[in-house]
């Protein structure tokens, strides 16, 4: 195995330093732009073959296309794992119960208390919201009973790591 | 869209630092302070206006006289495209 | 001497970190931490001898400083494209302000959210041309926004969606509640234009005074010493002999030569300040303001719990008359 | 505050203060071949202290905190004191460490030079620079650091930041068969990332603190991952790395002209792989291969 990869990597790497200035434009069929798209499609992007041709070739990219990113700030410390993690609301042990405006599980029914989320938030939206974004898809008050339900996470329940990592100020 | 006659601009080529990654470009702007990441043909339009301000057409011109565009037939439309991408950055302005 | 007052000391007379020992260091670098002062004392003692890790540690922490600046002035930038359009005059506030105009106080300063004083009848352009330029409302609660536009001076609180920069918008530097009523379109009208933009200050007798209200007449002075050393450095730079009476009588149209003249009291004691001699003297109480803006311990914690409460409840008393403010707690608790 | 330990590691010197006796106890065994700091300032102040004033004996709770706090977080049991402890000092680099540019990172160097790997939490990478700086491997490694690697602004040289290494779950029992009981800190249960152990690095590791090294290759890896091998473009190594710097937007232009120096000059390699022994077979396999 080690031998077919460490090939494989000298073919990559070899191949990765022929790139010339006019490789091709990353492929993206997404407005959003991402680091991931803009950056690993490139990786397979093929390198166009006319080497006879003196003038450079410029590829400016179909309509609608984003071709920047700008760095922001990435202050936790598993910046990665923030981007990554998700947090349901509630817990799937605890779905058919609704949750009351200060984050409690109450049963259905209860005056005031929303239903469950149907999807689960990204790290990246209770981490907004901690900073006083509303959370995705929901109203004022339902939004505050869901970020007071992560708020009362403990350890061992669905999304309390996730929610432990975020824990560090942007 | 901003209007195609729109002349533009770019910022002093000292308050940029340029470099050249791979397929993507990295550009450190020290008026922002902010770091960007461009693919083509952004750092290209940044380059065509070095020699001066100039509308999306007159861009698109001269990204025709200098390259083989490859993919679009409408030049000047993506060039628009783009410019408002730079603008939102702040890497050209409108005069 | 403990570290509070040695970072009082190194701002006012930066020769007097040569006393320091390992320790002293220690719990100067903690409290400056704390005040948000470290990149500021970290310029006032470049040109001393420091120890070695010392002068690593400030030598970084004046390029963060100076890096910082340049993130705020470019949102300054960034909100005078997407409000030119408009054609409405709108002036710099507080360390964005001081940056742009090159101030000494803006030296190392932290500058944190832009903060903008516009006429009070273009507000609601100001609010729609920011919306329309990629800024969001931090808080979209209907009680928060109903109060900050019934009862503040500012606009609730917006930051950009990219930039993730905050902008408070003021119409007027006190909260519509307070009991005194600075005339904001004076300030408006007296303030001038920097060179080489549509970037506008306050005048320099204005611009004294709104850093004395912010400090004296709102809120509960907490990282008031970073406040008053601004304040401090504004007289310094601004105090001459025709400053002094302009500033006095225009602290006096805006009701708020009380919070000026104990501002430049305590700046005189702490600082050392200069200011008229007919100024200077001292109220009993300046005694309870300077034991508040130095309650911190060589660890950077807040010390003097009961003084702090103290300040705590005079700021609501401040901004708001007693009923109210009942009224205002009872709404924040139920949606607690 | 009534308990403290204060030592250097690496560039930074530490100070570390707290009510409880307990867990600076612990700092004090684990760190007890780290130097002092003798009349030296601190240049870094963590602070553990109860969450509330009655926390401090009624179901002790401690609070993570010092130069730079977080205020939104959870308090941990006082059982977890050790963690709260390395947490509160990691928070204090994270967010007040301006002297070089800061990956999150562990870092291994042999013959002076070095592998920053690079990856989110549960990558493996901790483990893997862990299992390589205890020798497990063929080559004579020394561990820089576990958690943060410093790359200086001037240079691009690697500052070593050996602080203690935080095992975790599986990783564990492997560590305590092969290091005697001095080495390790308390295991400590239920925390938010499971079982936690730490680790005092090897005494090359701590001998060598002050030792730099070039950095000679960029690796991500991914434990459990598809098996083999993928180059990674620069800007692909510039953007993640972006990613995992609590300091690259703070420091300016010397910030950017440090990482496009990097992932320009070093290549840069995704690895997935297993099992630790097939990690340190794919990271000696790519060394060989490197020309110096």
């Amino acid at each position: 195995m080690m031998v077919s990869n460490l090939a494989k990597t000298r073919e990559m790497r070899d191949s990765k330093a022929r790139v010339p200035n006019n490789m091709e434009n990353p492929m993206m069929d997404d407005k959003q732009l991402t680091p991931e798209s803009l950056v690993g499609d490139s990786l397979s992007a093929p390198t166009p073959g006319h080497s006879a041709a003196r003038r450079r070739v410029l590829m400016v990219g179909a309509a609608g296309v984003a071709a920047a990113v700008t760095v922001r700030p990435a202050f936790a410390q598993t910046a990665a794992s923030v981007f990554n993690c998700e947090i349901p609301v509630p817990e799937p042990v605890s779905s058919g119960q609704l949750i009351a405006l200060d984050g409690t599980l109450v049963p259905a029914g209860t005056q005031g208390a929303f239903p469950g989320s149907t999807r689960p938030f990204t790290g990246e939206e209770v981490r907004a919201a901690l900073q006083g974004r509303s959370l995705p898809g929901t109203t004022a008050e339902q939004g505050s009973a869901y970020m007071n339900y992560i708020r009362r996470l403990r350890a061992g329940q669905s999304g309390f790591t996730c929610y432990a990592s975020i824990q560090v100020p942007r | 869209m901003p209007a195609t006659q729109q002349k533009w601009l770019t910022a002093s080529a000292d308050r940029l630092s340029i470099v050249t990654l791979d397929a993507l470009t990295a550009v450190y702007d020290r008026a922002s302070g902010q770091t960007h990441l461009l693919a083509q043909p952004l750092p290209e339009i940044l380059a065509a206006l070095q020699s001066g301000p100039a509308n999306a057409a007159q861009i698109a011109a001269r990204l025709t006289a200098d390259f083989d565009i490859a993919d679009s037939a409408d030049v000047p439309a993506r060039v628009s495209e783009c410019l408002g991408e730079l603008l939102a950055m702040g890497l050209v302005s409108m005069r | 001497m403990n570290a509070v007052n040695n970072l009082v000391a190194a701002l006012r007379d930066p020769a007097s970190v040569a006393a320091l020992d390992g320790d002293g260091w220690s719990g100067l670098i903690s409290v400056a931490r704390a005040e948000v002062l470290l990149g500021t004392l970290a310029h006032r003692v470049a040109d001393q001898a420091l120890p070695p890790a010392v002068a690593a540690l400030l030598n970084a922490a004046r390029i963060a400083a100076d890096q910082a600046q340049v993130h705020a002035l470019w949102e300054a930038e960034m909100c005078a494209r997407a409000l030119a359009p408009l054609g409405v005059r709108f002036v710099l506030l507080k360390g964005t302000a001081y940056a742009a105009a090159g101030l000494p106080c803006a030296a190392g300063r932290q500058i944190g959210d832009l903060d903008i004083l516009v006429p009070r009848d273009r507000l609601d352009e100001v609010e729609a041309a920011l919306l329309g330029a990629g800024w969001e409302w931090v808080k979209d609660d209907p009680y928060d926004q109903a109060y900050y536009r019934q009862h503040m001076h500012e606009l609730p609180p917006l930051i950009h969606g990219t930039r993730d920069r905050m902008i408070d918008v003021h119409h007027t530097i006190l909260p519509l509640t307070a009991r005194v009523a600075p005339d904001a379109a004076a300030m408006l009208a007296d303030s001038s234009p920097l060179k080489g933009g549509g970037l506008y200050v306050l005048s320099p007798a204005d611009m004294t005074i709104h850093c004395a209200a912010h400090l004296i007449a709102d809120g509960d002075l907490a990282g008031g010493l970073r406040n008053l050393w601004d304040f401090h450095c504004l007289l310094s730079t601004f105090g001459d002999d025709a400053f002094w009476p302009a500033l006095k009588q225009r602290a006096a149209h805006h009701q708020l030569w009380p919070a000026t003249h104990r501002a430049a009291r305590i700046a005189h004691h702490l600082f050392g300040t200069p200011i008229p001699l007919g100024w200077q003297g001292w109220h009993l109480s300046d005694r309870l303001f300077i034991r508040r803006l130095t309650a911190r311990d060589g660890w950077g914690r807040e010390t003097r719990p009961l003084t702090r409460l103290a300040f705590t409840i005079r700021a609501h008393m401040l901004r708001m008359p007693p009923l109210m403010l009942a009224k205002h707690l009872w709404a924040k608790w139920r949606t607690r | 505050m009534s308990h403290m330990h204060h030592m250097r590691v690496g560039p930074v010197r530490f100070r570390v203060a707290s009510h409880w006796a307990g867990p600076i106890a612990e700092l004090r065994r684990l760190y007890a071949d780290y130097p002092a700091l003798s009349g030296e300032a601190a240049t870094a102040t963590a602070r553990i202290e109860a969450a509330r004033p009655w926390r401090r004996w009624v179901r002790p709770a401690v609070h993570i905190g010092g130069d730079y706090t977080i205020p939104d977080a959870l308090p941990l049991p006082l059982s977890q004191g050790l963690l709260a402890a390395e947490m509160a000092m990691n928070l204090q680099v994270a967010l007040g460490w301006r002297q070089h540019l800061l990956l999150h990172a562990s870092s291994v160097e042999r013959g002076g030079r070095a592998i920053i790997m690079v990856g989110a939490s549960g990558s493996g990478k901790s483990t893997l620079a862990a299992q390589l700086g205890e020798g497990l491997g063929e080559g004579d490694w020394r561990l820089l650091g576990d958690e943060f690697a410093m790359l200086g602004l001037d240079d691009g040289q690697l500052s070593p930041f050996p602080r203690l290494i935080s095992l975790k779950n599986e990783a564990i029992a492997a560590m305590e068969r092969l290091v005697p009981a001095a080495r390790l800190g308390p295991a400590i249960t239920g925390t938010p990332k499971g079982t936690i152990r730490h680790l005092v690095p090897r005494a090359d590791a701590i001998a060598r603190m002050d030792e730099r090294a070039t950095p000679a290759l960029l690796l991500f890896p991914t434990f459990g991952g598809e098996p083999g091998l993928r180059p990674v473009a620069p800007s692909e190594a510039f953007m993640r790395l972006t990613d995992s710097s609590t300091n690259y937007v703070a420091l300016g232009e010397a910030g950017f002209a440090a990482l496009t120096k990097l992932v320009r000059d070093v290549p840069a390699v995704a690895i997935g792989y297993a099992s630790g022994e097939q990690g340190m077979a794919a990271v000696e396999a790519l060394w060989a291969d490197l020309r110096p």
